[in-house]
């Protein structure tokens, strides 16, 4: 049987999970492979989150915020790319594949990048293999 | 020519006494004598008596500001301060954990401090490379000139040069003989949380047993909280009795986070800690 | 002619595709055309030409070769249209079809067979140094780029060699390149010839990359702005005018003789100024000569006029009263100036052309910043200039 | 242990189509703590809401999962059900298997296996929520309208009407703005003064109306309903209360000023009002301009001042109001056109800006009304240059939408007042408006001449000194025009006030890349801002003519009404908390967050949260590094165990 | 009866005691020497000062899962887990570390209550005693012979040896040890020199001093009693204190744990922890209340309970001197360097 990955996704409330709501409204087809968690705003995301997923199973993580300027809290994406640029680099230093981690900026219009980003990102993760670095077994 | 070891000491008993004689302080960090010579032990002079007491010689390694956190705000206190000790003073006073005018800097420029498991000097190894205090009131010897000026980072290439399982391999290595006695966090100047994250049951961010992913998740999590604040003074791995190289980790987190953020943790008392800050010019490179 | 046309969309994807991307950008509001330095004397219209483009009319080959490149149009649009790009774009599919002018058929083709525009041998390319000047080697520090014109065309020679005189008073390491190199292309891009281009383009990275340059000094603002803007490497380009402005300013080059109260004003090239930004280096050095008045033209900086020599147009005839040149030297002549200075080969050979035709070539001299520094440094490398050029 | 009812939903077949319901619910039934699973064809129905009214009821239920569509759309409906219930409304979780799984996949195997593991995540979140309830706060029932500009007069007005209490904050030492500069307003070319005055008359009358001229704000605390709002007070140097207004001092001062009404066309004193009709009627002095100031004696004003209202040590003062609500109506500039330097405005003495051209139309203005130049002369040709900055990348990228309109309206001025021949140089023509179409129209047939192309250039003629070129192309015959006139007007884009970025930083506002304030959302809360209980009106916002600006203040005025006409208010129940007991005291939630929600306790060491401030984004929680900080509904513990839940199968 | 055998063929000792059971000896690790399941004979080593950790593990692991179970199902479906008990030799064990068992027998077997785990993995195993060197200085940081241990006392082994040069001399201490020594053919029988040279460095041992002199447990119980209302004294000591539990965790005679309930999914484990009195959440109670909340009170506890607490519950000093409490302080604090002082106040 071909792998199938198991990928979180983190969203933010106003921009990334309502993209994604538009993009099944607009019926377009992505893998299954995503499963989104619904938070608020990008910058609750705590990095631990993203260490967990990984130790979870999770095969990739794909964190999805407001683009920066269009916060729907001003400017809570602004810190979360610095603290996600940061767990970014911690991964990679760690030995993780640094294509498992991916931030995407998709505003609540583009449903279209939604699907298009978790095609791209589902197809990455498949081909980087199952991840068995932090995954607690 | 730098100031010697004795003639540190000296200088740092004369002026601790000044301080403390002038009441201008009501207590001086220092480092006192441990149970031999290799061994001098943190030290904290109240009177003019416990001024006897101090010494400082190649081995005092400690950094002291890891104790400033622990009087209550507002009290006056001396503090000798190394290079990276310097840094870490700035850090706290970044955070609001002290008030600059409560302190009296005692800076101490100096090189070839050693590691006393190894004997080995760790001026650029495990620390971040300065000689001269960043911050000071006072400063108990010549500054250092004239030593070579080496990159904190150079120490990174050999991690830095290995593939991505290589590089697991190494830190998983490394990691698991963590048995999670927190003396790197506990000797870590920077980490004042009570309690820590990985103390905590709701949530429970990490098992406590010393097992891989209890480790992990305890070193990486906090290799981000020290993300743009760690000072470089390479404690925690001094302090680690299965010596894991903590510090080549935070080294490379902070090296990212200079060329990310553009700043270095603990050099300036004006800046805001880099990841509670941004910039809305911010690159979304740093992403990638 | 029939009045009534159909959109052509087909051929206004091609244009997008071939580069004219930002064709859909346009508004046709009119600012590149009132801007434009050709509306009011010939028939080019730049914003009919994008017009024509967007909606693929048929007709469009009769004008497409009227822009000179000079970038006018597209530092005003207030749509960002990149209208030079449209320019190439629409050049580059017409011209495939065969619709080359004939005087520029010598022009490609020289490029083709030769690697240079004016017909020369390659061999020769470096004949007007006499082996007076070294050759650039992995380890120099910078390279001097020796445009084609200025190796060929025999006014030119001359502003060679005085940029070679003085770099060798710079004390900085440098060499010319050996023969083997290939024009630029610049102009060749700017003519639709995109496949030629990419041909020569990517015969002189391999010679950059082989011989290790990172370090690049142009006399021409032609090279300057492929370099930068087309070779899509991480080159170190400078105009000549900038590194001899710098050296100036370092204190490292000094103008000694004193020219004597003559009455100089400047013409900033197109692609000098508005193409590369490089507007103050070359007032600066002809400020620190000693004896020059500078004067400047009404239309000066951002605002200059164009010579009318890019976009291919040295190349081509033009007819007596459809000349940029013309006009510009008038403007020059009413600053009261005797020294019309510039910093770009193509410039040079267009005014002196003009200032020949409208027999005014006694009462205004064309001359480089590079050539008019050189006098100052009190050094005459004048020789008999032959007029043959090449074409 | 928790007692959970999970209801999927087939919704027709729109999830039924590529999820097997029924499976799903049966697998529902085998997770711990699920005492009910039920799947039905449209759970929003009112037989499904009753179906999980009575489950609640029957079960025990203390969690309610509906399995559905997009939390987006049907949040509220649940909710609800669950309060009627006498369930706390956030024990409620919506699992998205419609947008996010049914509609995008055709594989019903996958749609079923990821719907699973989704409701396995929300099983496991479920178990942890909390009941949450809303603060109730008090609401302090006056408004504060800062900037006294049409926008801000309207919106005092209305608000007063109410028998509200207004404090009209206004920087300069009248209100007014820009509209008590125009002369006449398009398109029905009524006066402007004579509709403008008489509302800042009733302004001053208005015993609700706290007007503070010469005004800023300062500070800005609190939040929705209890505002602390701090006004600096600016020295005029003339104490209002003692003035009666009878200007003696204004006749003798022999300082001179540039005054700002008239755009600097002409000289003031020193000791001025504005312009005749300013409110209030009394005068300030301009220390910049004043003999006194500048040389150290005169004081003239002084000596004729029988009131002895004249104070040269008066200092700035600042007082602080409390207010349920703000309106921001601080409108706009016009862009410096100086650095365009082809259009030569500031070089040559022919070209006008369009505030400057209202100037020389109106009777109070430095002419008297009559169209005469810097040099004295009528013009004979006028260029009206329309889109200069506006609708350009290289300046403001918007269409600044008046200046169509007010060009059309010079136009028909010119004609009125000269026997020039008047040329509008366009782009396109926009005249979207009621009448303007029909104004337009009036204007054409005043034989003002319409060149449809952008003016390129404006330059000095060569062979008339002193006249004027302009170059453009007309693009409808694709000519070269080269235009000698005598007067060019420049309509320039409008910008918002140059401190609107400071303002923005005060009120918490957040604007655009060129300052213009940003609307809550651009359709359904135009004139509410991100900051509760703030609300924008007016050109601030964006670009617009005086009509839409007044609905706008009318509107802002309603939507501040409906904060402070009650005296209680509900508070966001999903905020942030600090666990005191973890709270390490680094300030981190002080430092970060953008509504200044959390403040530090010096005396515990430990940071608290104004829920009243909160919006609950939760970045405090993410970056308290000892997790001390809960963000309600979405705390560590939720997220983690959810998860988990994703991650299991 | 004595055995010997030689450094350079230990590795076939070692390969011999395999064959009987699982080895535990030292190898050379980063940091220092520690004690290992052996799987490769030669990575045995006998070079080594003590080992950076003490040999408790073996008997008393860092983590112990006791039962699993799966959430949200009943507790009767909960399963024990039976530990992995097979016979062990325990070699290279030095005599203080020896000694720390008998101290650790008392809280695992003696006190009634019989911890299974310890007592299955106690019985199950031999233990290679190995002396100190009687003719090198001891580690500064090293204080056994204050508290009565020789350096060479082979008391409590099952086995003991002792190095001579290039030899190793195996003395059976223990009927158990007896009859193991007898099964390895890779040892020859030993000379009546090395007997002598055994004997000798035994005695040796027993004059061998480490720092400080001898002390009497009972004085010192009771003047830990005396002080502990006196929190200048304890501040004053634990000034440089961390407050991290690298002492503890170091510590041969350090008993607490933790029991922790671990979850992965559905899937959950009850485990036993190694826990430290110096960290603050050590006695943090469910209410949230912290009877010792300072580090002088979780130092005084910890100082406290091996000096005076166990000597009077149950007899002996709870520290055999080892010294790795001392040796592994980040700030260099020495445990005995208080208990002077300590007396001095």
């Amino acid at each position: 049987m071909s792998f199938e990955p198991k990928i979180l996704g983190i969203a933010c409330n106003w921009c990334t999970y309502t993209g994604a709501d538009l993009a099944g409204t607009t019926r377009l087809q992505y893998p299954q492979n995503l499963r989104v968690v619904r938070v608020m705003c990008s910058s609750r995301i705590n990095p631990s989150f993203i260490f967990k997923a990984f130790q979870l199973g999770a095969d990739g993580v794909l964190v999805g915020g407001c683009h920066p300027g269009d916060c729907h809290y001003n400017t809570g994406n602004l810190y979360a790319r610095r603290r996600l640029a940061v767990t970014k680099k911690i991964l990679e230093f760690s030995g993780m594949e640094p294509g498992r981690f991916r931030v995407e900026w998709i505003s609540a219009s583009e449903g279209n990048k939604f699907a298009e980003v978790v095609r791209e990102f589902t197809e990455e993760i498949r081909n980087l293999g199952p991840q068995t670095k932090f995954k607690i077994s | 020519m730098a100031t010697s070891f004795k003639q540190i000491e000296e200088n740092l008993k004369t002026e601790a006494g000044k301080l403390l004689d002038a009441g201008k302080v009501s207590m001086v960090l220092a480092y006192g004598r441990g149970y031999d010579e290799k061994h001098p032990l943190p030290y904290v002079a109240r009177s003019l008596a416990d001024v006897d007491g101090m010494v400082f010689n190649e081995y005092c390694t400690a950094n002291l500001a890891r104790y400033l956190v622990r009087y209550p705000r507002g009290t006056k206190i001396g503090i000798a301060a190394k290079a990276a000790d310097s840094r870490a003073v700035i850090q706290l006073i970044q955070e609001d954990k002290v008030k600059r005018d409560d302190l009296v800097i005692l800076g101490i420029p100096v090189y070839g401090m050693k590691n006393a498991k190894t004997d080995e000097a760790i001026d650029a190894k495990t620390t971040c490379g300065l000689y001269n205090p960043v911050i000071y009131d006072v400063l108990l010897g010549e500054e250092v000139h004239g030593q070579p000026v080496l990159s904190p980072y150079e120490v990174l290439e050999k991690v830095e040069a290995m593939g991505q399982d290589e590089r697991f391999a190494f830190w998983k290595k490394e990691l698991d003989r963590c048995i999670r006695c927190y003396a790197c966090r506990k000797a870590c100047p920077m980490c004042y949380c009570d309690p820590c994250f990985i103390d905590q049951n709701k949530p429970k961010w990490g098992e406590k047993s010393p097992e891989t992913g209890g480790n992990l998740m305890y070193h990486l999590t906090r290799f981000h909280h020290l993300a743009g604040r760690c000072i470089d003074c390479g404690e925690c791995s001094r302090a680690c009795p299965v010596d894991i190289p903590l510090y080549l980790f935070h080294k490379k987190v902070a090296k990212e986070c200079e060329e990310m953020f553009g700043q270095a943790a603990g050099m300036s008392i004006d800046e805001k800690p880099a990841l509670i800050n941004f910039r809305v010019e911010d690159s979304d490179k740093i992403l990638e | 002619m029939s009045q009534t046309v159909t959109p052509f969309l087909e051929m206004s994807q091609a244009i997008m595709e071939a580069g004219g991307e930002a064709l859909k950008k346009c508004y046709q509001c009119g600012t590149c055309s009132g801007t434009c330095p050709w509306t009011p004397i010939t028939h080019f219209n730049i914003r009919k030409l994008v017009r024509y483009g967007q909606l693929g009319l048929d007709g469009i080959e009769e004008f497409m070769w009227g822009c000179s490149t000079c970038k006018f149009c597209v530092d005003r649009c207030p749509r960002g249209v990149e209208l030079i790009d449209i320019v190439t774009a629409i050049r580059n599919v017409y011209s495939g079809g065969g619709m080359l002018p004939q005087s520029l058929r010598a022009f490609v083709g020289s490029m083709s067979a030769r690697g240079n525009p004016w017909s020369g041998d390659q061999a020769k390319r470096n004949d007007w140094a006499k082996d007076q000047y070294p050759l650039y080697a992995p380890g120099t520090e910078y390279l001097f780029w020796t445009c084609c014109t200025v190796c060929y065309d025999p006014r030119n020679t001359k502003l060679a060699k005085a940029t070679a005189e003085i770099l060798k008073l710079s004390g900085v390491s440098w060499g010319i390149p050996s023969v083997e190199v290939n024009c630029c292309g610049e102009s060749l891009k700017k003519v639709g010839d995109l496949e030629l281009f990419d041909r020569l383009k990517s015969a002189n990275r391999d010679y950059f990359k082989a011989n290790q340059v990172s370090k690049i000094i142009t006399v021409s603002p032609h090279c300057l702005a492929a370099f930068k803007k087309d070779y899509g490497e991480d080159y170190e380009v400078l105009h000549f005018s900038e590194l001899i402005a710098r050296l100036v300013q370092e204190g490292k080059l000094s103008p000694k003789k004193d020219l004597g109260g003559v009455k100089v004003t400047y013409h900033d090239p197109c692609y000098l100024g508005r193409h590369s930004g490089v507007y103050d280096a070359p007032r600066d050095v002809l400020r620190s000569i000693p004896g020059v008045e500078f004067v400047e033209m009404e239309r000066s900086r951002e605002q200059s006029m164009c010579c009318g020599g890019g976009g291919g147009g040295l190349w081509m005839e033009k007819l007596k009263g459809e000349r940029l040149s013309d006009l510009r030297i008038e403007e020059a002549m009413a600053t009261g100036a005797t020294v019309l200075a510039t910093a770009c080969p193509y410039c040079i050979t267009m005014f002196e052309d003009s200032a020949r035709t409208l027999n005014v070539d006694e009462q205004i001299k064309i001359k480089d910043v590079t050539e008019l520094f050189l006098e100052s440094l009190g050094i005459n490398i004048d020789e008999p200039v032959v007029d043959t050029c090449a074409l | 242990m928790s007692r959970i009812g999970v209801f999927v939903c087939h919704c027709g077949l729109n999830i039924a189509k590529t999820v097997r319901v029924s499976e799903l619910a049966q697998f529902a039934a085998t997770l711990p703590d699920v005492v009910v699973a039920k799947d039905y064809k449209f759970m929003c129905s009112t037989p499904g809401q009753e179906m999980i009214a009575n489950d609640i009821k029957e079960h025990r239920l203390d969690r309610v999962i509906v399995t559905a569509c997009s939390p987006l759309m049907h949040e509220q409906t649940f909710r609800k059900v669950l309060s009627a219930s006498g369930l706390n409304q956030y024990l409620l979780t919506i699992v998205n298997i419609r947008e996010q799984v049914s509609w995008v996949t055709h594989d019903i195997d996958e749609g079923t296996a990821k719907s699973k593991a989704l409701l396995n995540g929300a099983v496991n979140r479920a178990r942890l929520l909390a009941p949450l309830t809303s603060r109730v706060i008090d609401v302090n029932p006056d408004v504060m309208v800062v900037g006294g500009g049409i926008a801000g007069i309207q919106a005092a007005l209305e608000l007063a009407n109410t028998g509200r209490k207004v404090y009209l904050v206004e920087k300069n030492s009248t209100i007014g703005g820009h509209m008590a500069q125009f002369d006449k307003t398009f398109p029905t070319l009524d006066c402007s003064a004579c509709i403008l005055t008489p509302k800042m008359d009733s302004v001053m009358q208005n015993k609700n109306i706290t007007l503070m001229t010469s005004c800023e704000v300062s500070e800005v605390k609190g939040y929705v309903g209890n505002f602390d709002i701090t006004v600096k007070q600016k020295a005029r140097y003339v104490d209002h209360d003692k003035c009666n207004a009878c200007l003696a001092c204004t006749e003798k001062c022999p300082g001179k000023g540039v005054s700002e009404w008239d755009e600097g066309l002409v000289k003031r004193k020193a000791i001025y009002i504005p312009f005749p009709q300013a409110v209030p009627q009394k005068p300030i002095i301009d220390r910049d301009a004043c003999t006194y100031f500048i040389k150290g004696k005169c004081r003239l004003c002084e000596k004729v001042c029988e009131q002895k209202a004249i104070d040269f040590e008066q200092q700035d003062t600042f007082s602080t109001m409390k207010v349920g609500a703000v309106i921001v109506a601080t409108g706009y500039d016009l862009m410096d056109t100086k650095p365009l330097v082809q259009y030569g405005y500031g070089k040559y003495p022919g070209v006008y800006n369009a505030l400057e051209v209202e100037r020389l139309f109106n009777s109070a203005g430095p002419t008297g009304g009559k169209v005469t130049m810097r040099d004295g002369k009528e013009p004979q040709a006028i260029a009206i240059l329309h889109c200069i900055g506006s609708r350009d990348k290289n300046n403001y990228e918007h269409c600044s939408r008046v200046c169509c309109m007010y060009s059309l309206k010079f136009a028909h001025l010119f004609k009125e007042k000269t026997s020039a021949d008047v040329y509008q140089f366009y782009i396109d023509m926009r005249a979207a408006g009621k009448g303007y179409e029909e104004f337009y129209n009036r204007i054409i047939e005043e034989d003002v001449k319409f060149i449809r192309g952008k003016g390129a250039r404006v330059a000095e003629s060569a062979d008339e000194p002193g006249r004027l070129i302009v170059e453009a192309e007309d693009t409808i015959t694709g000519k070269f025009i080269k235009l000698p006139v005598d007067m060019v007007v420049l309509s320039p884009a409008m910008k918002p006030r140059a401190d609107s970025k400071d303002l923005a930083r005060l009120f918490n506002l957040s604007t655009d890349k060129y300052g213009f304030f940003m609307e809550r959302h651009p359709k359904l809360a135009p004139l509410s801002t991100m900051s509760e209980g703030i609300f924008i009106a007016g050109v601030c916002q964006s670009p617009k003519d005086i009509p839409d600006t007044v609905a706008q203040a009318n509107g802002a005025a309603a939507e501040a009404l409906t904060i402070v006409v009650k005296d209680k208010m509900e508070l966001e129940a999903t905020t942030a908390m600090v666990n005191p007991a973890s709270c390490c005291g680094c300030q981190n939630c002080v430092r970060v967050c953008p509504y200044g929600a959390p403040f530090f306790k010096e005396d515990k060491g430990v940071s608290e949260i104004n829920e009243a401030l909160c919006k609950g984004c939760g970045l405090c929680a993410s970056v308290c590094p000892s997790s001390a900080i809960i963000a309600r509904h979405f705390t560590n513990e939720q997220v983690l165990a959810e998860m988990e839940g994703l991650m299991e199968f | 009866m004595l055995k010997k055998t030689t450094v350079q063929k230990l590795s076939d000792l070692a390969a011999g005691l395999m064959e009987k059971g699982a080895l535990i000896a030292p190898v050379r690790e980063e940091a220092g020497h520690n004690f290992r399941e052996i799987s490769d004979p030669a990575a045995v080593d006998l070079d080594f000062y003590n080992t950076l950790l003490s040999p408790k593990s073996v008997f008393f692991p860092h983590t112990e899962d006791f039962i699993r179970y799966k959430t949200g199902a009943s507790i009767a479906e909960a399963v024990c887990v039976e530990p992995d008990i097979r016979p062990t030799v325990l070699f290279g064990v030095r005599p203080c570390d020896v000694k720390s068992f008998e101290i650790m027998d008392i809280h695992f077997t003696g006190t009634g209550k019989v911890d299974p785990y310890w007592a299955k993995r106690r019985e199950a195993a031999t233990i290679f005693g190995y002396a100190f060197d009687p003719n090198t200085p001891a580690d500064p940081a090293d204080f056994y012979s204050t508290l009565g241990i020789g350096a060479a006392d082979p008391e409590g082994s099952d086995v003991f040896m002792i190095r001579k040069d290039q030899d190793l001399l195996l003395q059976a201490v223990s009927p158990k040890g007896e009859k193991l020594l007898s099964e390895l053919p890779s040892l020859s029988d030993a000379s009546a020199d090395d007997q002598k040279y055994f004997d000798g460095t035994v005695a040796a041992g027993r004059t061998f001093k480490t720092r400080f002199t001898c002390v009497e447990a009972e004085p010192i119980a009771k003047k830990f009693e005396d002080l502990f209302h006196n929190a200048a004294f304890w501040e004053k000591v634990s000034e440089a204190c961390l407050s991290c539990g690298a002492c503890t965790f170091v510590c041969p005679t350090c008993y607490c744990f933790d029991i922790c309930d671990e979850t992965l999914f559905s899937q959950g484990t009850r485990r036993r922890v190694w826990d430290s009195c110096m960290f603050t959440d050590f006695t943090l109670e469910a209410s949230g209340h912290n009877p010792r909340t300072k580090v002088y009170q979780r130092l005084r506890q910890k100082i406290s309970h091996k000096y005076s607490y166990h000597i009077r519950k149950y007899g002996p000093i709870s520290c055999v001197g080892c010294g790795r409490c001392t040796r592994n302080c980040p700030v260099n604090i020495d445990i005995f360097s208080i208990v002077n002082e300590a007396m001095k106040a």
